[in-house]
């Protein structure tokens, strides 16, 4: 139950993005992905279940080259987008909640409770018939990262999930992502700001222009600073 | 080929608002003169427009193969009879001609569109149309433009979102409608919001408008554009 | 700090939000028409989406800032964007063979808002009756498939019939299936705002 | 100098998402505006440049009635929305900088200058002819905020605008907003998290369900955490 990758290059023009990352995800592991503005983590996650496939090296999921079989790896990979609009598919809270449940071809009653379940991670309980785009900022957040949590994966990788949630939204989140961890299932969150993230992580790495610039279980302030990420 | 080329030809230092002139009047005198003799003289004038703006026209011209067929069809087709002697050339003159016509058009916008930037353009429409309808049009050039990779990209975006959720294990035809729908509600909802941003950012009817300078070399470029409206109505 | 704002004339808040929608509207239209398909009967005009557009835009957004939302998408070709069937773009294209229909889509537009919306005020889509829903799509269809008709006589100089047969023709069923989905949209569950 | 709402009502459906708020911001002052998800922030100081009009009560800035002369308020209000891709009108960064500065019908010297200072605020000088589209996501917040500061206005509100910002380019915005404050602009933050922003803020309001559950210049942790707010 690992995410393995090596060497993974992606460039959107001349200069690369990411250049040369390797890295791997242990089982059960709480990875904190940080880095300057522009330094490549979103370009990086999103090689993790194939939405971007890298100019040069590869990335395994559990063992599968991403390449071979992209299937296996978005349903092993939950993914929660920086932009949470840019992952919305339906038009409602709960319709967009089951779509990915939907399509693992799980039985009604299944699908009905993972959805119950993930939005009350949430704290979105009871809203389900609500329309997404009248929600608010934080409320859409919520409902993003209820969507992944529904799929149930082996991996779930968050795009800087705590943007614009409440306290006990985030303090919710943060229980939800620490219980499912202790199940054995590995987190990557990507952030800029350790503070509420490092009683739970196991391992911070940092990028920085593209490359991993720090990869430590207990970095140290002055170095993450240096990084341009907020110590804890 | 058909998009700004970087340079410093003589076109590329002209005003927007000269070479839209000129390009104007090229069409009507192409469709005043659609004469073997008109289109001669013509086709030496296009000729050298391409030449200034470095505008290579047989690979300009193979970026527009998609219509070679129809402007071989027509002719063709408008030659034919039903019976002996089954082509007529005579009757697919005007037509070929036409054509032809057709050729020499693309030929200068292309020299247009390679040697103007966009931004440019859109500068000259709204100072070339008065008032308010300048502002929604020019400034709405403007604003597709920023719109239509956005637009792309979303398109992309949907897939990427279904894609991350195993929507390929649906059927096409639901695929189909589900991109086709939530591409519908986000050009909705982008629309809402770009008022919005309009608004907060005091959209008005007089704003600074970009900067365009005419020099010395748009009086001749003007006068080449007079002379052939001139040859026109003659 | 202060910048002064006596000689500031505010865009209104309704003329705003239609020139966004129209807006919107040319773009969309922009960015789904490189994508075209050849028509088995007729290679030389390719089916692509632009009409689709033009009838939810008469429908949404009424006569007026629909044939706002189609002068943008011309002038947003004429100077360059590749918006036009196939990526194309430029005076050339709307001055040829297919450009009766360019032209036909600003005014095809204006006359599904007016027939969809009457002289007074819009109405929501979704609460526009059917019948008078496919009516004023059919009204802006013969007005589209008239002009590209005409434009392909005048530019090709060959006779309206022949033009008909080559152009217009061929297309009916297309037509016939985008004012079908254009109907399935509208009606369907709080999708148009407004 | 002053931006005064009063009884400040505002319904989507039938709820009020923001029920009777008044409320003062002073000249000078530096306000944080707190509260949970869906409390009715971002519904409220949308009001505060008319673009929304609330069904009941006011908003006067400056004095006037916003109602009564928009532009005024428009131009007074810089606002800075909480998702920064909702604010962009142009396709590059330079471009979409001079937006404001352009429709105010100023100099094109003055409008340079002004583009220049804001991007070299938000430390994306350099970088005016890129796509906007081809940032990231903490260069896109960044890019809003130039667009707001550029229109130079007297009061300033800005909607979680720290979401997605590195270190470095979270203290250039906060040193920014404390000079701007200084020189007596007033500054509207809203956040969830007082943390980074404890020892600029002159006062804290806090909404709760639409209407203002603490307005103080030192609220105690525990109250703010009673209510959603992580305390600094
Ligand atoms: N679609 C794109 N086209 C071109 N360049 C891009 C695109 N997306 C990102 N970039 C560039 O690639 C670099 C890395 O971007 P990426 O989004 O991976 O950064 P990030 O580390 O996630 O930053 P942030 O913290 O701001 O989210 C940036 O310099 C960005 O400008
Ligand atoms: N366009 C809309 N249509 C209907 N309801 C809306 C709309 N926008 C917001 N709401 C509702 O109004 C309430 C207040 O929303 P608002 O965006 O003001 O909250 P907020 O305090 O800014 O929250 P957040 O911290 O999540 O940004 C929420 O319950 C939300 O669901
Ligand atoms: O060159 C262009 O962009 C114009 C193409 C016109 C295509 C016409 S529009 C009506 C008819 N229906 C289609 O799908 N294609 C043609
Ligand atoms: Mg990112
Ligand atoms: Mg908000």
């Amino acid at each position: 139950m690992t995410i393995t990758v090596d060497d993974y290059t992606y460039r959107y023009g001349e200069e690369p993005a990411v250049d040369r990352v390797s890295l791997t995800v242990a089982d059960g592991e709480f990875l904190v992905l940080a880095g300057p503005n522009g330094s490549g983590k979103t370009t990086l996650v999103r090689g993790f279940n194939g939405l971007l496939t890298p100019d040069e090296g590869a990335v395994r999921v559990n063992g599968r080259p991403v390449a071979d079989d992209p299937v296996a790896a978005r349903a092993g990979v939950g993914m929660v987008f920086q932009d949470p609009r840019d992952g919305f598919v339906a038009a409602t809270v709960g319709a967009d909640v089951a779509f990915g449940p939907e399509n693992l071809g799980l039985a009604r009653d299944e699908i009905d409770r993972r959805v119950d379940d993930a939005l009350d991670a949430v704290r979105m309980s009871d809203r389900g018939g609500e329309r997404i785009d009248e929600l608010s900022g934080g409320e859409r957040e919520r409902v993003a990262i209820a969507g992944a949590l529904a799929m149930e994966p082996d991996h779930l990788v968050l795009d800087e999930p705590f943007t614009g949630l409440d306290l006990r939204a985030r303090e919710s989140v943060l229980d939800r992502l620490a219980a499912l961890d202790a199940d054995g299932v590995s987190v990557v969150v990507v952030t800029h700001d350790l503070r509420d993230l490092h009683p739970l992580a196991d391992r911070t790495v940092v990028l920085s222009d593209g490359s991993v610039a720090l990869d430590a279980a207990d970095p140290s302030p002055a170095a993450l600073r240096e990084l341009g990420v907020r110590p804890p | 080929m058909i998009t700004y080329a970087p340079g410093d030809t003589p076109l590329h230092r002209l005003d927007p608002r000269t070479k839209l002139f000129v390009q104007a009047a090229v069409a009507v005198a192409a469709f005043a003169h659609t004469t073997p003799r008109g289109l001669l003289l013509l086709t030496a004038f296009v000729f050298c427009v391409c030449w200034l703006a470095a505008t290579p026209v047989l690979a300009s011209l193979r970026t527009y193969r998609a219509f070679l067929p129809f402007l071989v069809a027509a002719p063709a087709v408008e030659g034919a009879t039903l019976g002996a002697p089954w082509f007529v050339p005579a009757d697919a003159v005007t037509p070929a001609l036409a054509s032809y016509r057709v050729l020499l058009l693309l030929l200068v916008s292309t020299a247009y569109i390679r040697t103007t930037r966009v931004r440019e353009s859109r500068a000259a429409i709204q100072w070339l149309l008065p008032g308010r309808a300048g502002v929604v049009l020019g400034a709405g050039v403007g604003f597709v433009l920023r719109f239509l990779p956005l637009l792309r990209d979303d398109l992309a975006s949907i897939r990427s979102a279904m894609d991350a959720r195993l929507g390929s294990a649906r059927p096409l035809r639901e695929r189909v409608r589900l991109i086709g729908l939530t591409g519908l509600r986000r050009v909705f909802a982008r629309a809402d919001r770009f008022a919005l941003a309009l608004q907060a950012r005091c959209f008005a009817w007089n704003p600074t408008l970009p900067p365009l300078t005419a020099t010395w070399r748009d009086a001749p470029a003007t006068l080449v554009g007079v002379a052939l409206v001139a040859w026109a109505v003659a | 700090m202060s910048t002064p704002t006596d000689s500031v004339e505010l865009v209104g808040d309704e003329v705003t939000g239609n020139v966004a929608r129209a807006v919107l509207f040319a773009a969309a239209t922009s960015a789904t028409a490189p994508v075209d398909v050849v028509h088995p009967l007729a290679p030389n005009v390719p089916i692509t989406l632009q009409t689709l557009w033009v009838y939810l835009a008469g429908l949404v957004l009424g006569p007026l800032w629909a044939g706002v939302a189609f002068t943008l998408y011309l002038l947003a070709g004429l100077i360059g964007l590749p918006v036009f069937a196939g990526g194309n773009a430029g005076l050339g294209v709307i001055l040829g063979p297919t450009g009766g229909f360019l032209i036909g889509f600003p005014l095809g537009a204006m006359a599904i808002g007016a027939v969809a919306h009457g002289p007074d005020g819009l109405t929501a889509p979704g609460e526009i009756p059917v019948p008078r829903v496919v009516a004023a799509l059919i009204a802006g269809s013969a007005v589209v498939y008239a002009a590209g008709a005409v434009g392909y006589a005048v530019v090709q100089a060959i006779g309206l019939v022949a033009a008909v047969t080559a152009v217009v023709l061929p297309f009916l069923p297309v037509a016939g299936l985008k004012v079908a989905a254009t109907v399935a949209i509208v009606r369907s569950e709080g999708l148009v705002a407004r």
